[in-house]
């Protein structure tokens, strides 16, 4: 942190994200409550009752219900915005396929909560994972602050015409949207101006010119619309990458889609998503300050997934350690499978399920290669 | 101007759903969707569930659609209708709509769509009082799919789910009463209408829906041939005998008020009715002449408690 | 599938695959009928109007308020607007005529 | 390998004509396959089914394009260019029609037996492919209509398109 | 094929399950209907009206309390199958991910559709995708043969002590489920004596020990229990080799998880799932008559991934061709990553979706490197 | 023998909920859960929502349950009691389970899990007319989750998503109303009761319930005194406060025939009620005079439609 | 969470996580009582046992039908008992006594 | 860097008063974390929350099992193994209680001001703590809860448990 925080607000994750929101001030707000969501849903409704936002919160009935209202919203021509956590993303699952199939720019906060069963409100990633294939951006953030930076840009990437596509900043539950560090917030004006009026192509409500959304696609068609859509989220990464910087210029801060840390002559580096990639930081300088030569790679687009990039950054790593915050029983977990796509061999580890820790000691572990494959799980034998 | 003219006039030679769809031949639903969309002055938008009706008229890159419409899946049309609704609100506060002309949302789901899968977005957008029209084009059944049962599908009926045969007499459970589940969520306008030789009704109701003062619900009888099991071109008298035999009754709920808007001169026997179906076929043997009088009591009861309900 | 290859590519679909009515080109739905097509006697035509509201195919052309005829690329055959014509002015006649 | 297609409406026993085809050549030892393709139309719209053998087990799952023989139930259908989409100059193009049709062998199955277009027409294109037998057909027929349907009627069917389509073929 | 199969019946795959959940006759059948897998519930309805088989059919109103019914009725003491295809499966997520933590042998049949939107009736595993984390098995079927095969087995690997998963067997929707193939049946009695009674450990209606079942979980257990339930199904793998040999003991036929078709000496070997494979191997003969050194590895386990035995079947391939039938829009191929995880480098194709047809000719393409990405796609540009 | 001391002896000494459990100090749920259990003779199965019920009571690997439990989800637990309802039928039928003593199937959802995400299955269940008893606790909020408004939350009052401030005065909508609805089923029992003082009208519903020849579905009003905002020593006096205003009413539908269960002597002024809830204390600034009425106006009204309902 | 390292492995669960009724330890939940607990005046009890049907941590003990005292381990001191006793047998009395 | 941990009931204010030191050490200039911990228990039942801070940025967002002080609002909770658990061997427990207790720096924070209890153990802590000063406490508390609270009484609440940490300790 280059900047001075001493003037800086002392806010939650979900805080953050709510006064994001009252910037922003969407059109319509569709949200069905869950753990670890619900700061910002009772936040925004709190800012509502007290005339700071004007958006029309529905309070739908099921999370089914939050995202189908949220879809038809933002294709009728109105912003909208919603947030979610575990079971709620689940429940909605079906529909945010939809959403992005039919390019709807809606803007969701997803408190990660591991998935049930056993039911548990803690953090892990697998709701994020459940819905990998979607469509949908996911956006990862390390920080509050990024999760306020990044809910600032999302509508801008959302809404732009060769995206059109949700976006999703993902928030470690509780670890961000609950717990307080110094956030800095832009000037609410700078925000309007950043975010700009919402236009999409084929509004519904414009009736002088009636459209049918949502067709029956069959054989002919349908490989074409799915074709479409992946060029949509793949030329995401671009203009990602741009949004970034042009926020960047307002708030001397960068988001971007990786966060390359000390990789610069590293032989080991290790690939995470979210707010464990700070914990890993202090660890990287720890070792490297022991001579150690390691590095982190941050991935935050997880969706679109910045394969060149990745490979790039990793091409002169002697080994790449991913830890994935889900796992995939029966399968290889979700971002190790991703690297080793674009990168190459790659060793694996599961952490943190359910809200469990991960502690400097065992990234140590991870690094030295004594760490079993779940790191963190009561007496997992180290690997042969 | 006769009421069917004003449906001519509203149309402005443009009907709201075209011809060119892949429904059957003779399927009932369109009726029901023009009748209802003619009567309704002004702009109009459609959301629609999946079922016969969306896949039938929507096919990429084609569409029979002629006014704004919208379909995400099949359990969420109300909940579409909602956020269509709150964008509306949203926009004409914000003054980025025309501020004249009311705009009225229309949404369509079968009896599946409806009674079943779509039940509970339905009646979360009922309690949340958002300014919407909600018809079910009720045809009894899962008809896309091939026929199954629904919470629509009569006692007795045959479906592909609730077949009969030697250890089975059609479907075991009476239908579930959605008309009196939409009443008793305390909502404005509720109506029971038909389409066929009952378009009138249907029409006056859907005007009055639209003119309600936040959600109002309609349930249509249409006619399936195919799933019923009958002639197209009988549908008329179809619908008809489900209306004169008391099975289904038309009838509107105004503020809580009942009100019967059509009580048949004389109450046919059920049996004339089910007849005409083969869905029903089942039913006309020897093994099964108490179920078809168990329908008959049941057909009885619930119409003398409709009756009361109305005031007598 | 052969013809496939003729349709358009994903470059030139809207985005989300919406249909724009104006350009929407609706398939003819005629080649349904089975070897009847309805068939009007203008004579006992009373502009009821009764078919056009039956019709399930939007096959019945009007002129202001008038009954004007069928819209054979479209009607399907189904004889519903025979079935309610009130003075039985529709007859359905054999397609080839 | 062999591959037939099926045109006809919704409801007019396509979709049986093409399975009774696969399980009389099954039972004479062919590898077979049979299946109806699907869309958002409904009753009263043309449909396609197929019939697919060979000597050899076939694996490939693939849809028909290029049939070998192309057999059209509903007359109506018979002059669009559907029916001749894929079809190899010589291939065969059977059609239930009264009328001559040029190119195709004609067969007046809805004269012949109203009731069971599809199983004449069956019938007929057994006569042209030389293959199955009329014996396998009618043994097929009985055994998956058996229990709705006369055998006896079923084999009448078969029989007589069998005898109409080597009469016709005659003349051409 | 070298059995005789002058004797076998022409039954499509949706009516081989039929024949296959008669001989089970399942004690519980709760379901929902969809398109493709109505044959298959329908021809169950009809067994149960004609008498011949003799479970409690549940009508649901969703496929969320199909699935639902269905874990509460297994875990209560009674043998329990079901089915649904694509946007069923969709909004069953969430409950799929708590059968498999609830360890729910509940037995389903998946007739692959592709998802929405746009909305689409036909093939594709995009719906398979979706809860590929969820702890499921899930075994695809070549042909109307395997997928009664795999039914039959299904209830003996889901209720195995050690497993105790919901199994799904994943029938390609329309391809197999509605196309009619020769079909050998075995014989009643034997089917139900191979797959014995049912038998779980803590039957919810076993009222004399009263047990507590779907707690909830801290962060102090959750990750153990979900580590006990990826034990589970990597478990699972060797249990399907033993049964599929035990059932090819009485049909003459092998199931396994892998088919390795024409590996040997092969040079550039082609993976996939499902139906596709038999389209594959004739392509793989000709190519070999013409002297080309190419194979197949067709994965049946697609959960458990048997990520050992690829690797070890590709060791000695110059060349790893993985056919996905569902895009990662934004990420790389579910198949595709997962082979690369378990065997080094591959390239990548997409094909299939919503119906596609996949031919000899796109095959040849693929194998000789001229195919795009997506393959069977309206002008897609050959890799540069 | 009193019916208390029945209740003591369905027990014999192991409470089908025991302590130990997480919910708050004096919350109303276990009251309602051990009355009704109580009054059901012979064995039991609970299936259980998502909410403060199940999260507070069957932290693993503790559990506060002495009677077979079952949880799966949120929205569920209607499609968790039929599956159960169809295991338990199968497997009687095949023998495979003791003939005797017939087992209660018993459903607990809170409001959240009954009127708005749980309903769909509820409704579906009911349709069907599986054997089981569905227990609504109705602290009209989601409370698990922190207080944020359900269906079931009435008009007016102040939760987290719909607070009171500068610009809002509370919830905006009025309350669904679940029994009805749930009555509209044509079901053969329904009943709406509340825990504390009414015990002994929960108790005799209960006991009805579990007898009835199908579903059964009971709307038990409890007492939240975090949600509502009071001490918890005064929920018997709140839970009566609720009855005594006739805001909510006992009263049973028994085969569609509706019937008061209590008439309370004298009907209270709701605004009283209303006093005694920090949820409500919004209502008494001058400028929210109005809603006060309003809410007085309409339960008035719902309490004349429902005397007139029950003959009067 | 240093104690966790204490807590049982994965291989030593029950499948499913299903917890055995007769295996499970309940917490104890008399730590919530602020400074509060009930005490019953015999004398004044009249077995009514109001208070034990309103107990939310079912803390009240029987001895068949009779009242016989309070489980301290499990009772929040949340008061009801002593409210809705008819007969003021019971008083909430400072904790440590 | 620097750890605290605050045991308290739900209610209590605990989470607020580890806002409340974060605040005030942010504008100090240091790098701060506040974060509750979250379970399934309810109103009544015992909760912790943390504090963590440090002169140079803090990046790591582990839990906090071997903290440098422990704060305990609610007496009754005092005596459980809960509240020294990790707690280094010469780390601070500092507890409200008018009883002294071996090991402990008490603070008589329910006689003080039975409606602060929070922040006179803030401001005790400050004075254990060393840092940061009762101004800046003032001046968070009333940043943090001057809409709600009047400013002189919240930082007469302070200043009182600072005055009471500094003779208690001075006396131990
Ligand atoms: C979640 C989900 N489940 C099942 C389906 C399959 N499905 C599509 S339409 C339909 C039946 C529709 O029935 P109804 O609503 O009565 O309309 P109808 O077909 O009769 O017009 C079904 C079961 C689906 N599309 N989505
Ligand atoms: C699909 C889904 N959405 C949301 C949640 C979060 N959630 C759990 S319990 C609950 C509220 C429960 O409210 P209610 O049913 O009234 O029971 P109560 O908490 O009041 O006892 C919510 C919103 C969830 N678990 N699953
Ligand atoms: S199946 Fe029935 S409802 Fe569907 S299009 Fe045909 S006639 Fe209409
Ligand atoms: S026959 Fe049927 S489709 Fe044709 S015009 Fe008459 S009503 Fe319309
Ligand atoms: S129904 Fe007959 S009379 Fe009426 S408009 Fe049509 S053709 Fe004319
Ligand atoms: S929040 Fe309310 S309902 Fe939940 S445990 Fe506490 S008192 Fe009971
Ligand atoms: S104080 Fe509350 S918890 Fe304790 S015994 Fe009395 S009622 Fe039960
Ligand atoms: S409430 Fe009072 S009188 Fe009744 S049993 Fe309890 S202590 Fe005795
Ligand atoms: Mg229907
Ligand atoms: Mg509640």
């Amino acid at each position: 942190m280059a900047t001075d925080l001493t003037h800086a607000q002392l806010l939650t994750g979900g805080e953050a994200i709510v006064e994001a929101m009252c910037q922003i001030d969407p059109d319509v707000v569709p949200v069905y409550p869950i753990t670890p969501q619900t700061p910002i849903i009772q936040g925004y409704a709190k800012a509502i009752a007290d005339g700071r936002a004007h958006g029309e919160m529905v309070n739908v009935e099921s999370e089914h219900s939050a995202m189908s209202a949220a879809i038809a919203a933002a294709v009728a021509g109105a912003r909208t915005m919603t947030a979610t956590s575990s079971q709620g993303l689940a429940l909605m699952a079906e529909v945010v396929y939809i959403a992005a199939s039919m390019r709807a720019p809606v803007v969701m906060t997803l408190g990660n909560r591991a998935l049930s069963g056993p039911i548990n409100i803690h953090c892990d990633h697998s709701d994020s994972m459940l819905i990998r294939d979607s469509g949908a951006i996911q956006l990862f953030a390390e920080s509050a602050q990024e999760a306020y930076d990044l809910t600032v840009l999302a509508p801008r990437l959302a809404e732009h015409p060769d995206v059109l596509l949700p976006v999703i900043v993902c928030v470690d539950g509780f670890t961000l949207t609950h717990s307080a560090e110094p956030v800095e917030l832009l000037d609410g004006e700078l925000v309007r101006d950043f975010v700009g009026e919402y236009r999409i192509p084929h509004p519904l409500l414009d009736l002088a010119a009636p459209t049918t959304q949502g067709p029956f696609a069959m054989p002919d068609y349908y490989f074409e619309l799915r074709r479409q859509q992946a060029a949509a989220i793949d030329g995401a990464l671009v203009l990602f990458e741009e949004l970034g910087e042009e926020l960047g210029d307002l708030t001397g801060r960068r988001v971007g889609a990786l966060d390359r840390y000390r990789l610069e002559g590293a032989r080991r580096a290790l690939v995470c998503l979210g707010s464990t990639a700070g914990t890993a930081k202090d660890v990287v300088d720890e070792l490297r300050h022991e001579g150690e030569q390691v590095g982190l790679l941050r991935v935050c687009s997880y969706r679109p997934f910045p394969a060149a990039e990745v490979r790039e950054a990793l091409a002169s790593v002697d080994e790449v350690i991913v830890l994935d915050r889900a796992d995939s029983p029966g399968g290889a977990p979700a971002l190790a499978v991703e690297v080793a796509y674009a990168a190459g061999p790659v060793r694996s580890h599961v952490y943190g399920l359910g809200g469990r820790d991960l502690h400097p000691a065992d990234l140590r572990e991870v690094f030295a290669g004594t760490a079993g494959r779940y790191v963190g799980l009561r007496s997992e034998p180290c690997p042969a | 101007m006769s009421r069917l003219k004003t449906l001519v006039r509203e149309e402005h030679g443009t009907p709201p759903l075209r011809g060119g769809h892949s429904l059957c031949q003779g399927c009932g639903i369109p009726m029901v969707v023009r009748t209802v969309l003619d009567s309704i002055e002004g702009p109009k938008v459609v959301v629609s569930a999946t079922g016969c009706l969306e896949v039938a008229t929507t096919r990429f890159p084609t569409t029979a659609w002629n006014v704004p419409w919208l379909h995400l899946a099949f359990e969420n049309a109300a909940a579409g209708a909602s956020g269509v609704e709150a964008a509306y609100r949203a926009l004409r506060r914000r003054g980025g709509l025309p501020q004249d002309d009311e705009l009225t949302i229309v949404a369509f789901a079968g009896d599946g769509g409806t009674y079943d899968i779509g039940l509970q977005a339905l009646s979360g957008a009922l309690e949340r009082r958002h300014k919407f029209v909600f018809v079910c084009y009720d045809n009894e059944a899962y008809m896309n799919t091939g026929i199954q049962r629904s919470g629509a599908t009569p006692f007795g009926a045959a479906t592909t789910t609730s077949p009969a045969g030697a250890a089975s007499f059609g479907k075991v459970q009476q239908r579930k009463d959605l008309t009196a589940i939409a009443a008793a969520h305390g909502i404005p306008y509720v109506a029971q209408s038909a389409a066929g030789p009952h378009w009138h009704d249907l029409s006056v109701k859907a005007a009055r829906a639209a003119k309600a003062d936040g959600p109002a619900f309609l349930n249509a009888l249409a006619d399936c041939p195919l799933g019923w099991g009958h002639e197209a071109r009988l549908s008329p008298s179809i619908v008809d005998g489900a209306v004169e035999s008391c099975f289904w009754p038309l009838y509107e709920v105004v503020d809580g008020a009942w009100r019967l808007t059509y009580r048949p001169a004389e109450k046919q026997p059920v049996e004339q009715w089910l007849r005409s179906q083969k869905r029903f076929a089942h039913l006309f043997s020897p093994a099964a002449a108490e179920t078809l009088e168990e329908i008959q009591r049941r057909v009885d009861a619930d119409w003398d408690a409709l009756v009361a309900r109305c005031g007598g | 599938m052969g013809g496939l290859k003729t349709l358009k590519t994903w470059p030139e679909l809207e985005p989300g695959g919406v249909v724009l009515r104006d350009e929407a080109v609706q398939p003819a739905t005629g080649g349904w009928r089975t070897g009847l097509r309805p068939d009007a006697d203008l004579e006992l035509c009373v502009d009821c109007l009764l078919c056009w509201l039956y019709c399930p195919d939007s096959a019945v052309r009007l002129d202001g308020t008038a009954f004007a005829g069928f819209d054979l690329d479209h009607c399907k055959g189904c004889e519903l607007c025979a079935e309610v014509c009130p003075t039985g002015a529709i007859e359905m006649v054999p397609d080839g005529d | 390998m062999k591959e037939i297609r099926w045109h006809a409406r919704a409801g007019q026993g396509a979709k049986t004509a093409a399975q009774l085809l696969a399980v009389a050549l099954l039972r004479e030892g062919k590898s077979v396959q049979a299946f109806p393709e699907y869309g958002p139309e409904r009753r009263g719209s043309p449909m396609r089914a197929y019939t697919r053998y060979d000597g050899r087990p076939i694996r490939r799952r693939d849809s028909i394009e290029e049939p070998d023989a192309v057999v059209v139930l509903e007359p109506s259908l018979a002059r669009g260019a559907e029916v001749t989409a894929g079809l190899a100059p010589g291939g065969l193009l059977l059609v239930n029609s009264a009328e001559p049709i040029a190119g195709a062998v004609c067969v007046p199955a809805g004269r012949i037996a109203p009731d069971a277009v599809n199983l004449v027409m069956l019938g007929a294109l057994a006569a042209c492919l030389g293959e199955p037998s009329l014996e396998g057909l009618a043994a097929a027929a009985a055994e998956v209509l058996g229990r709705k349907a006369d055998p006896a009627r079923l084999a009448a069917a078969l029989e007589a398109g069998h005898r109409a389509a080597r009469e016709e073929r005659w003349a051409a």
